[in-house]
C-alpha cells in the first residue's frame, strides 16, 4: 500500500498498554455490498420508482471536462429544476452521479469512493465518448476506456462535448429507466461486485482504501 | 506552691555549678540543666494551675527583708504565671532541641541557655524597673553568647549588630530608668503607677525614653534591621528561643510598663505597632530565605501585639485574653517553624518540599502556619476575631483595615509556603537528617497550640458554643490515616449520614435545604471516593472537615460560631484543592480570595455588633449604624466563596485540578456555603441602599455579568474541568441574581436553582472525573467518541447538559421559567436580558463539552480505555434518577420551598394546581410537558427505527471526506478552538482583564515589598542611625515639632 | 540666678561624653572604634546617673562617721544612683567585652575591621 | 369521547395541516424564485417528492445510536414548538396543547431540536457537521439576544407571557397589531427572525460546497426524510409565533396561510438582496444595531 497512515503502528493508551492500530481494519467498515430487494408489493415499487424518477439529486462532482455542461442546467435556458433534478453537495444524499467526460485514474478511485458512499437504488450518467470508450484519450496512460467496467452505468450519452441539451435527454432517459424498474445498477455493482473490483484493483496501482467504502 | 524565687536560685545555682564542670563532665552539666529547667517549668506551670483553678492568689516575692520602694520585688501574678510558664517551657524544649549542639560546644553553652531562662523569668516577674534593666541585659548578653555558638560568619555578624543595637537601647531605657527615678523617687514600677506621671514635670521624657526602649527592643518598623538579621543569622535553635521565649518576656514588660505612658503615646506606640504588622508583613512577601521570612513575621507579630497593648484603653477588658491568645499562637507556632527550619537546613522556602519526606513535620508546619494566620481551631482565631470585634465595635476601623491588611499579606506569603512543601517537586540533593532530640519538640509544640486552641476556645463566652464534635470526627480520620480507602469512606460517609439523620429536624426549612445540599451532597460525592485505592492520604480529615464547616453554618447561633464554620470550611476545602495536579497557584489564590473574603466577614460582622449586648446571629436584623456598610463587607465576603466577577479568578483553575470526586464538593457543594451566607444576609437585612441606590440591585448587574463572564470565558476553554468551573460561576451568577430580586420568585429561583445546579455540577463533574480519570488528561481536543466506550457516562453528561442548558422538558428549565416570571415582577429586563444571552451561551459550551469528549473521532490510544469506575457511576446515576423526578414532578421540588419562602417574602408565591405552576405572568406544567414530549419523542423514535431498521453500522472513517479519506483521528476531529468564529467577533469580551488587574496589585505589592527591605542593607551602623532617627522622629511627635 | 553647681556641670560633662560615644558609635567605621565609643556611651551615662543622685552639700552615703548615724536621710546623697552605676559599669564591662570578642570572632572571619564589610545578611 | 383524546386527534390534525403547508411552502417559494428569475423552477409539489424518494432509499448507514436519534431530536423539537403554541385564535379546537405553558415553554423549547440535531451530527464524527454546528450555535446566541429583548418588551406591553393572551390583545384590525403598538420590539424581533429562518444573509451554518451543507452531510435516506419532515414542520412553527407574537395572530386557517406566507417572504426578500455574512461578522452585526434597538424596545416599553 505504501501509505504511510494506512500501515499497522503501535500507540500507547493512557496506562501505557500498547495498541496495535490495522488502519484498514479498524477506521473502516469491512461489509461488503448486499443486493436490496425490490417491494415485495409491485404497486409500491412502482410509486417508488415513480417518486425516485421525480427527484434526482445529483452529485455535484465535476470529475472531467464534461464538468462544464452540467451548470448550464441550472440557468433558466435549460433550467433542470423542472423536471425534479436538484444538485446536493454530499453522495449521501445524492442519487446520480454523473461522470462528466473522461475520467483520470485518479479520479477513477474518488469515483469509486463516493459512488460507494451513494445510497441505493443509485444511478450513474455516463457523458461524453471518453466514459464509453476512452475517445480521445482512448491511449492515454492515465484515463479509463471503458466506465463500466468499473461501475454499473446507466445512460451513456455520446459526444465530445455533449451539449445541455443531450443531458437533459440523457437524464429523460433515466427517469424512464427508473420507471421501468431497471435502474439497479446498485445491486448490480453488489452481484458483480468481486468483478468490478478487481477491474478497479487492475488499474488502480495504489489502492488504499478498503474493498468497499461505506 | 513552690516559691517563684526558686526558679532564679536553681537556674543561677545550676549555672554556677556548671561551670565547674570541665569538657568531660559536660554531658553532667547537660543533663543538669535539662533536669534545672524542668524544675521551673514545673514551678511556674503549678502556679498556672493555681491560677486556673482559682484557688491561688497572686503572690509578691521579697528579696531582702525590706518593703518596696527600698527593694526588689517580684511578684507571681496569673499573667506572671502564664508568661513564665511560657518561656520555661520554651527553654525546657528548646534546650532540648538545642541539646547536641549545646553540647558541642560545653557547659558554658549551657549555662548561657540558664542564665537567659532566668533573665526573662526575672523580667517576668520584677517589678523593679533597674532590677528590669539588668536582667534585660543580662538576657541579651546570654543571647549574645548563644548566637555566637555558631562560627559562621553570618552569625557572628548578626550578633555583633544585636549587640550593637542592644547596647543603645539599654543605654537608653538606662538613662530613662534613672531620670524616672530622678523625678518619682522610686524604682518601683508599681510605685510609679500610683503616681500620677504626666503632673511631673520632665518626667514625660523619662517616660518617653523608657517606654521607647522598649518599644525599640520590640523591634519596630523601621529601626529593626538589626532584628531580622539575628533572626536569619542565628541558629533557628536559637532564632526559636529569640522569637518565642525573648519576644514573649519583651512582650509583656510593654504591658507591665504601657501604663505609664500617658494615652497619646500609648495610641502612638499603637500606631508604630500596626504601622511595624503592615510594613514587615508587606517586606515579608518577598523573602525566599526560611529563617529571614520567619524574621520578618516574628517582628510583625510582636508589631500587632505591641499595637493591641497600646489600643488597650480602647479594647478594654478583654485585651489579655486577646494579648494571650494571639502570643501563645505566635509562641508556639514561630519556635515550631523555627525548629523546623532548623531541622530541614535550606536557603529558600522553595526546598521546602523536602519536608514531605517527614508527613509528621509536614502536618506540623501546616499546623504552625494555620496557627499563625489565625486560623481555627487555634487561639490567634479566637484572639483576632475578639480584637476584630473590640476595634470594629467601637468604630475604630482605620485599626481594623490596617490589621486586616497585615493579616492578610501575612497569609499570602505563608499559605505560597505551605503551598511551595505541599507541591513542589522534591530537589534531590537535599535530604534532612531527622533527629529524635529535635522532631520531638516540633510535635509536642504542635499538639500544644492545638489544645491551646481549645481552651482558649473554651475561655471565649461565644467559643464555648461552639460544636467542636463535627471538627473532632474529621480530626479523628488524621489518627486512622493508616486503614484502607474502603473502611475510611465508609466510615465518613457513616458519619455524615448518621448526623443527618440526628439533627435534620433541629434545621429550619431553609437551612434544611442546605444541610441536605451539603450533607447529602457529601455523602454522594463520597460514594465515588470508593473508586480509590490505598490509603488517600490526607484527605478525608480535610473533606470532613470541610463538611464540617458546612454544617456548622447551618447550626451558627452566633456569630462566632459562623465565621468559625466559614473559616473551618476554607480550610479544609484548602487541602482538597492543593491535593489535585498543578494546584498551587489555584489553592494559593483561593486562600487568599477566602482569607481576604472571611476578613471582610469578620469586619462586617464586627460593624454589626456596635452597640449590641450579644453576638447572636440575630443582631443582623437590627443594624442600625452604617447598615449598607455592613451589608456590603458581608455581601463581598461571601461572593467570594461564590466566584462573583472581579472576585472569580481563583475559581477555575483550583475547581479544575482538584482530583475526579473533589471537583464536585468544591463546585457542587462548596460554591452553595456562599449562596447560603447571601441568602441570610439578606433574610436578616433586606434592602439597603448607598444613597438612593438599592444595593440588591448592583447584586443584580454583579450576577447578570457573572454570569455573561463565566459563560463566555467556558465556551472557549479547552480544557473540560476548567469548562466547567468557568460555568459554575457563570451558573452562581444567576443565584446571585435571583437573591438579588428580594421578592418570592427571585428567591425560589435561587433556591432552587441552587439544588439544582448542585445536582447537576456535581453530575457533570463526576461524569468528566471519570473520563479524565480514565484518560488522564483534561484537553478535550484529544479526546472524542468516547460515547463508544463510556456509554454510561455519557449519559450523564447528555442529561446533565440539558438540564444545564434548560431545554424543557428537564428540570433545568423550570429555573428559566421561575427566573423570567421573577424579572417579569421585578422588571429588571436588562438584567434579565444580559442573563438570557448568557444562558444561550451556555448552549454553546455544553454542545462542546459532549462533542468534543463523547462524540466525533475516537482516538486510538483511547481504543480500549474502560467505562468510569464503577464508584464514580453510582453517585452519578442517583443524582439522575432525582433530577428526571423532579423534572417529571417540579412541584414536588418547587412547591416546599415556595412554602418555606412565604413567611418571608409572601407577595407574588406560585399558584399550584396539581403540576401546574401559575403566576400573574405565566403558567406551566411540568409534567404534562413532559408526557407531551416523550409522547411525540417515542412516536417519532417508532416511525425511524421502523423505517431505519436494517440500517448498517459503519464505523469512523466512513464519512464523505470530499471523496477523499481521512488522515487521522487527531486531524478529523473538529474540537480545537471550537468557537473561533465567536471568539473573532466578540473574544475581546473576555480578554483577561480581571485577571491582569489582580495580578497587577501582586506584582504592585511585591514591588513596594521590595523597596521597603533595601532599608535594610546589612550594615550595623545603618540600623544604628535608623534606632537614632527613630527615637528622634517619635520625640518630635510626641514633644510636638511636626 | 542660682549658681551652677557640681551637679550641673557633671551632668552637662556626662551628657557631653555621652553624645561623643554615640557620634562615635554612629559614624566610626572601625569595629574597635566602635566599641570603644561605647565604652564612652556607658562612661557619659554612669557619670549622669551619679550626677542625678548628688544633692547639695550632702556627703557620701558611706556610714563609718558616728554623725552619720542618726539623722541618715538628711546628711548623705541619694545611694542609690550609686549602687546602681556600680552594676551598670559591672554590665558595661561585660558588654564591652562581648563585643570585642565578637569584633575578635568578625576579624577572624573576614581579617577585616571594616563595619561595611559583614553586609551579608540583608534585605 | 375522552376530552383528551379529542385534543391529540385535533393536535394531529393541526400538525397534518401545517406539514402540508410547510411542504407546499418549500416548493412554492422556490418556484416565485424561480419565476423572478425567469425559470419555470421545480414543481411546487417537489418537496412531497423529495421526503417519499428519501424514504424510498434502500440502504441506509449510521454512525452510532447518537447518530440515530439526532433527528429524533429534531422532529420532536419541531412537533413540540407547535404543539405549545395556540395555532388558531380562538378556536378551542386548535389551541393544541398551549394550556401546558407560556411564551418561555416555546422559546426554550426551540433549543430541543437545535441541540438535539447537534449531537446526532455530531457523532457522525465528520468534522463539517461539527464546524456547522458551532456556525450555527455562534450565530444563534447572537441572534437571540435582540430577540429576547423584543419579547421581553412585548411582555411588559402586554403584562403576560400567555400567547394566547398576548394574541387576544392585539385583536381589533392591525393597528392593535404589535408591530404597530410596539414598533420597537417588532424591528428587533423581525431582525432576529432573519436569523432564525437561516436564510441569507445568515446560511453560512450550511455552506453547501464549503461544508458540504453542514450539519447534516451525513444524513442519508430515511433520517434526511425525517429531517426534511422538521424542515417542513419546524419553520412554520416559528412563523407562526412571530404571526401571534406580532401580527394579531390567526383567527382562521386561510388568515394563518396567508400571515405565515408573507412574514415568510420578509425574510425571502431580504435573502434575495443581500450577500452572506460570515459567522464572526453576522455575530457582531446581531450584537450592534438589533440589540441596540432591543434595549430601545425595553427601555421605551418600561418607562413610557
Amino acid at each position: 500500500m505504501g501509505k504511510e497512515e494506512l500501515e499497522k503502528r503501535i500507540v500507547l493508551s493512557p496506562d501505557g498498554e500498547p495498541i496495535e492500530i490495522d488502519p484498514i481494519n479498524d477506521y473502516f467498515c469491512q461489509d461488503l455490498p448486499e443486493v436490496e430487494k425490490k417491494s415485495s408489493i409491485a404497486i409500491l415499487e412502482k410509486f417508488q420508482n415513480w417518486a425516485r424518477s421525480r427527484s434526482l439529486w445529483v452529485l455535484g462532482f465535476g470529475t472531467g471536462c464534461g464538468a462544464i455542461e452540467m451548470r448550464p442546467l441550472m440557468t433558466p435556458k435549460f433550467d433542470a429544476y423542472r423536471y425534479g433534478i436538484q444538485w446536493r453537495p454530499t453522495p449521501r444524499q445524492s442519487d446520480v452521479f454523473v461522470i462528466s467526460g473522461y475520467l483520470s485514474v485518479k479520479t477513477l478511485k474518488r469515483v469509486i469512493r463516493s459512488y460507494e458512499q451513494m445510497q441505493g437504488p443509485k444511478y450513474v450518467i455516463a457523458l461524453g465518448s471518453c466514459t464509453i470508450n476512452g475517445g480521445m484519450y482512448w491511449d492515454s496512460y492515465n484515463t479509463i476506456n471503458r466506465l463500466d467496467h468499473y461501475i454499473p452505468v446507466d445512460v451513456y450519452i455520446a459526444g465530445c462535448m455533449p451539449r445541455p441539451e443531450a443531458l437533459l435527454a440523457g437524464f429523460e432517459q433515466l427517469k424512464k429507466i427508473i420507471r421501468e424498474g431497471r435502474g439497479e445498477g446498485a445491486n448490480l455493482y453488489a452481484e458483480n461486485f468481486e468483478w468490478y473490483k478487481a477491474n478497479q484493483k487492475k488499474i488502480i496501482k495504489d489502492w488504499d482504501m478498503p474493498d468497499y467504502n461505506w | 506552691m513552690v516559691n517563684p524565687i526558686y526558679i532564679v536560685a536553681v537556674l543561677l545555682g545550676v549555672a554556677f555549678t556548671s561551670g565547674f564542670f570541665s569538657k568531660k563532665g559536660k554531658n553532667i552539666a547537660g543533663y543538669l540543666s535539662m533536669l534545672a529547667l524542668g524544675f521551673v517549668s514545673f514551678v511556674s506551670l503549678q502556679w498556672l494551675h493555681g491560677f486556673l483553678s482559682e484557688q491561688q492568689a497572686a503572690a509578691q516575692i521579697f528579696t531582702t527583708a525590706f518593703k518596696p520602694p527600698f527593694s526588689i520585688n517580684l511578684l507571681m501574678g496569673k499573667e506572671e504565671a502564664v508568661f513564665t510558664s511560657l518561656i520555661n517551657i520554651m527553654g525546657l524544649i528548646g534546650g532540648l532541641y538545642l541539646f547536641r549542639k549545646l553540647k558541642e560546644t560545653g557547659s558554658n553553652a549551657f549555662i548561657a541557655l540558664l542564665l537567659l531562662i532566668m533573665g526573662l523569668n526575672v523580667i517576668v516577674m520584677t517589678r523593679d524597673l533597674f532590677n528590669l534593666f539588668v536582667f534585660m541585659e543580662i538576657s541579651s548578653i546570654a543571647i549574645a553568647g548563644l548566637i555566637i555558638l555558631s562560627q559562621n560568619v553570618k552569625s557572628i555578624s548578626s550578633g555583633f549588630k544585636y549587640m550593637l543595637a542592644g547596647g543603645l537601647i539599654s543605654g537608653m531605657l538606662l538613662l530613662g530608668t534613672v531620670f524616672l527615678y530622678y523625678f518619682t523617687g522610686t524604682l518601683n514600677i508599681d510605685g510609679m503607677l500610683q503616681q500620677n506621671l504626666n503632673l511631673v514635670k520632665g518626667s514625660s521624657v523619662a517616660v518617653f525614653l523608657v517606654i521607647t526602649a522598649i518599644v525599640l527592643e520590640l523591634k519596630p518598623f523601621p529601626a529593626n534591621g538589626w532584628g531580622v538579621d539575628v533572626y536569619e543569622g542565628a541558629d533557628a535553635g536559637i532564632s526559636a528561643l529569640i522569637s518565642s521565649a525573648y519576644a514573649t518576656a519583651s512582650v509583656y514588660v510593654f504591658m507591665k510598663l504601657i501604663p505609664v505612658a500617658s494615652e497619646q503615646f500609648q495610641f502612638l506606640i499603637a500606631a508604630i505597632g500596626i504601622i511595624t504588622f503592615v510594613a514587615s508583613n508587606l517586606m515579608g512577601l518577598r523573602q525566599s530565605n526560611p529563617n529571614r521570612l520567619l524574621g520578618y513575621s516574628s517582628i510583625s507579630q510582636i508589631g500587632l501585639l505591641m499595637a493591641i497593648i497600646g489600643l488597650s484603653s480602647v479594647i478594654g477588658e478583654s485585651t489579655n485574653f486577646i494579648v494571650i491568645s494571639i502570643l501563645v499562637s505566635h509562641y508556639f507556632a514561630k519556635a515550631g517553624l523555627f525548629w523546623i527550619s532548623g531541622i530541614i537546613k535550606t536557603n529558600s522556602i522553595r526546598d521546602w518540599s523536602v519536608l514531605r519526606h517527614s508527613k509528621i513535620l509536614l502536618v506540623s508546619f501546616g499546623i504552625f502556619i494555620f496557627a499563625l494566620v489565625g486560623l481555627p481551631p487555634f487561639p490567634s482565631f479566637f484572639g483576632k476575631w475578639e480584637l476584630i470585634m473590640n476595634l470594629s465595635g467601637s468604630h475604630n476601623f482605620i485599626w481594623v483595615t490596617a490589621i486586616l491588611v497585615g493579616s492578610f499579606l501575612e497569609a499570602a506569603y505563608m499559605f505560597r509556603w505551605l503551598g511551595y512543601a505541599i507541591k513542589l517537586e522534591l530537589p534531590s540533593e537535599i535530604k534532612p537528617v531527622i533527629k529524635l532530640n529535635k522532631i520531638i519538640p516540633v510535635i509536642l509544640f504542635a499538639a500544644s497550640v492545638i489544645t491551646a486552641g481549645y481552651f482558649t476556645g473554651m475561655n471565649h463566652e461565644y467559643g464555648k458554643l461552639i460544636n467542636y464534635i463535627p471538627l473532632a470526627f474529621a480530626l479523628a480520620f488524621v489518627l486512622i490515616e493508616f486503614l484502607p480507602v474502603f473502611i475510611k469512606n465508609t466510615l465518613a460517609i457513616a458519619g455524615l449520614a448518621l448526623y443527618f439523620y440526628l439533627n435534620y429536624q433541629s434545621y429550619t426549612d431553609i437551612s434544611r435545604i442546605f444541610a441536605a445540599i451539603f450533607l447529602l451532597g457529601g455523602i454522594l460525592t463520597l460514594l465515588a471516593g470508593y473508586a480509590y485505592k490505598g490509603k488517600r492520604l490526607g484527605f478525608f480529615p480535610f473533606a470532613l472537615m470541610m463538611f464540617a464547616g458546612l454544617i456548622g453554618l447551618i447550626e451558627a447561633k452566633s456569630t462566632l460560631e459562623f465565621f468559625y464554620a466559614w473559616e473551618l470550611m476554607t480550610i479544609g476545602s484548602y487541602f482538597l484543592i492543593i491535593r489535585g495536579k498543578k494546584s498551587i497557584t489555584h489553592a494559593l489564590s483561593y486562600m487568599l480570595f477566602s482569607i481576604g473574603g472571611a476578613y471582610l466577614i469578620m469586619a462586617g460582622l464586627g460593624i454589626a455588633s456596635i452597640g449590641k449586648a450579644d453576638l447572636t446571629l440575630s443582631i443582623l436584623h437590627q443594624v442600625t449604624e452604617y447598615a449598607p456598610l455592613v451589608f456590603i463587607l458581608l455581601a463581598v465576603g461571601f461572593m467570594t466563596k461564590t466566584a462573583s466577577i472581579g472576585l472569580h479568578i481563583w475559581l477555575p483553575g483550583a475547581h479544575a485540578e482538584a482530583e475526579a470526586d473533589v471537583s464536585p464538593m468544591v463546585s457542587a457543594i462548596l460554591l452553595k456555603a456562599g449562596v447560603f451566607g447571601l441568602l441570610i444576609l439578606l433574610m436578616a437585612m433586606g434592602e439597603q441602599f448607598i444613597g438612593k441606590v438599592s444595593i440588591p440591585y448592583l447584586l443584580s448587574w454583579v450576577g447578570a455579568l457573572t454570569a455573561l463572564m463565566g459563560n463566555m470565558m467556558a465556551a472557549f476553554q479547552e480544557d473540560a474541568k476548567k469548562l466547567l468551573a468557568y460555568s459554575s460561576i457563570g451558573a452562581l451568577g444567576y443565584a446571585v441574581f435571583g437573591l438579588s430580586l428580594m421578592s418570592h420568585l427571585g428567591w425560589l429561583t435561587a433556591i432552587s436553582f441552587s439544588i439544582t445546579h448542585f445536582m447537576l455540577k456535581a453530575l457533570l463533574f463526576l461524569a468528566i472525573g471519570g473520563v479524565v480519570w480514565r484518560l488522564k488528561t483534561k484537553d478535550m481536543y484529544k479526546m472524542g467518541g468516547l460515547i463508544k466506550r463510556m456509554p454510561f457516562s455519557f449519559f450523564s453528561v447528555l442529561i446533565g447538559i440539558i438540564v444545564l442548558a434548560g431545554v424543557p422538558p428537564l428540570t433545568g428549565f423550570s429555573g428559566k421559567w421561575l427566573f423570567y416570571q421573577a424579572v417579569m415582577e421585578k422588571q429588571w429586563f436588562l438584567q434579565g436580558a444580559v442573563l438570557f444571552f448568557s444562558g444561550i451561551i451556555a448552549f454553546l459550551y455544553c454542545f462542546r463539552l459532549i462533542h468534543a469528549i463523547f462524540l466525533g473521532q475516537l482516538k486510538d490510544e483511547h481504543r480500549n480505555v474502560k467505562e468510569a469506575p464503577f464508584w464514580i457511576l453510582v453517585p452519578q446515576y442517583i443524582l439522575l434518577a432525582v433530577l428526571l423526578g423532579f423534572s417529571f414532578l417540579p412541584g414536588s421540588m418547587l412547591k416546599p420551598i415556595g412554602n418555606m419562602l412565604l413567611p418571608f417574602l409572601p407577595d407574588g408565591a406560585i399558584h399550584w394546581n396539581g403540576q401546574l405552576a401559575t403566576t400573574v405572568y405565566g403558567y406551566w406544567n411540568g409534567k404534562t410537558v413532559m408526557i407531551i414530549i416523550v409522547g411525540i419523542f417515542s412516536v417519532v423514535f417508532g416511525w425511524l427505527w421502523f423505517m431505519n431498521r436494517k440500517a448498517r453500522k459503519i464505523k469512523q472513517f466512513n464519512i464523505v471526506y470530499a471523496a477523499e479519506r481521512p488522515f487521522r483521528p487527531e486531524t478529523t476531529h473538529f474540537a480545537y478552538n471550537f468557537f473561533a468564529p465567536y471568539k473573532k467577533a466578540i473574544g475581546f469580551l473576555v480578554a483577561p482583564g480581571i485577571t491582569n488587574f489582580w495580578n497587577r496589585i501582586d506584582e504592585g505589592a511585591h514591588a513596594v515589598s521590595d523597596k521597603f527591605t533595601k532599608l535594610y542593607n546589612g550594615n550595623g551602623q545603618t540600623y544604628l542611625i535608623h534606632i537614632v532617627a527613630f527615637i528622634v522622629v517619635i520625640y518630635l511627635i510626641s514633644f510636638g515639632g511636626f | 540666678m542660682e549658681k551652677i553647681g557640681i551637679e550641673q556641670i557633671s551632668l552637662a560633662f556626662g551628657f557631653i561624653i555621652l553624645m561623643l560615644g554615640l557620634w562615635g558609635i554612629l559614624s566610626r567605621k572601625n569595629i574597635i572604634k566602635i566599641v570603644l565609643s561605647f565604652t564612652l556611651f556607658d562612661t557619659g551615662l554612669n557619670i549622669i546617673i551619679v550626677a542625678i543622685g548628688y544633692l547639695k552639700n550632702k556627703t557620701a552615703p558611706i556610714l563609718d562617721s558616728a554623725e552619720l548615724q542618726t539623722d541618715t536621710a538628711s546628711k548623705i546623697v541619694d545611694p542609690l544612683p550609686q549602687a546602681l552605676v556600680l552594676t551598670s559599669i559591672v554590665i558595661g564591662l561585660g558588654v564591652t567585652s562581648l563585643l570585642l570578642v565578637y569584633a575578635l570572632k568578625l576579624y577572624k572571619e573576614k581579617k577585616s575591621l571594616f563595619i561595611n564589610d559583614y553586609k551579608d545578611l540583608k534585605w | 369521547m375522552d376530552p383528551i383524546l379529542v385534543k391529540i386527534l385535533y393536535a394531529l390534525l393541526t400538525l397534518f395541516i401545517v406539514l402540508n403547508y410547510g411542504l407546499l411552502i418549500q416548493g412554492i417559494v422556490p418556484k416565485i424564485g424561480a419565476r423572478v428569475g425567469r425559470r419555470h423552477g421545480i414543481p411546487f409539489y417537489q418537496a412531497y417528492l423529495d421526503i417519499i424518494k428519501n424514504y424510498s432509499k434502500r440502504t441506509r448507514v449510521t454512525h452510532g445510536i447518537m447518530f440515530y436519534i439526532g433527528p429524533v431530536f429534531r422532529l420532536t423539537g419541531g412537533i413540540g414548538l407547535l404543539m405549545f403554541m395556540p395555532v388558531i385564535f380562538g378556536s378551542n379546537m386548535f389551541q393544541n396543547f398551549s394550556f401546558t405553558g407560556d411564551l418561555l415553554l416555546v422559546l426554550y423549547f426551540q433549543f430541543f431540536g437545535v441541540l438535539g440535531m447537534a449531537l446526532g451530527a455530531a457523532e457522525s464524527g465528520h468534522p463539517h457537521s461539527a464546524i456547522g454546528v458551532s456556525r450555527g450555535l455562534s450565530q444563534t446566541t447572537a441572534f437571540e439576544f435582540p430577540l429576547t429583548l423584543g419579547v421581553l418588551s412585548l411582555a411588559v406591553q402586554y403584562q403576560t407571557l400567555n400567547i394566547s393572551d398576548i394574541v387576544a390583545a392585539q385583536q381589533g384590525g392591525f393597528m392593535h397589531w404589535s408591530i404597530m403598538t410596539n414598533p420597537l420590539a417588532a424591528a428587533a424581533m423581525l431582525i432576529a427572525f432573519l436569523g432564525a429562518m437561516g436564510r441569507a444573509p445568515f446560511d453560512v451554518v450550511l455552506a453547501p460546497q464549503e461544508i458540504p451543507i453542514g450539519p447534516p452531510t451525513e444524513y442519508q435516506s430515511g433520517l434526511l426524510g425525517v429531517l426534511q419532515l422538521n424542515r417542513a414542520i419546524f419553520p412554520i412553527a416559528k412563523l407562526i409565533l412571530f404571526m401571534n407574537l406580532l401580527f394579531g395572530g390567526a383567527t382562521s386557517w386561510p388568515e394563518l396561510f396567508l400571515k405565515t406566507f408573507l412574514i415568510y417572504m420578509w425574510s425571502v426578500f431580504v435573502g434575495v438582496v443581500f450577500p452572506r455574512f460570515r459567522v464572526d461578522h453576522s455575530v457582531r452585526w446581531f450584537l450592534g444595531v438589533p440589540l441596540l434597538i432591543g434595549i430601545l424596545a425595553i427601555i421605551v416599553t418600561k418607562f413610557f
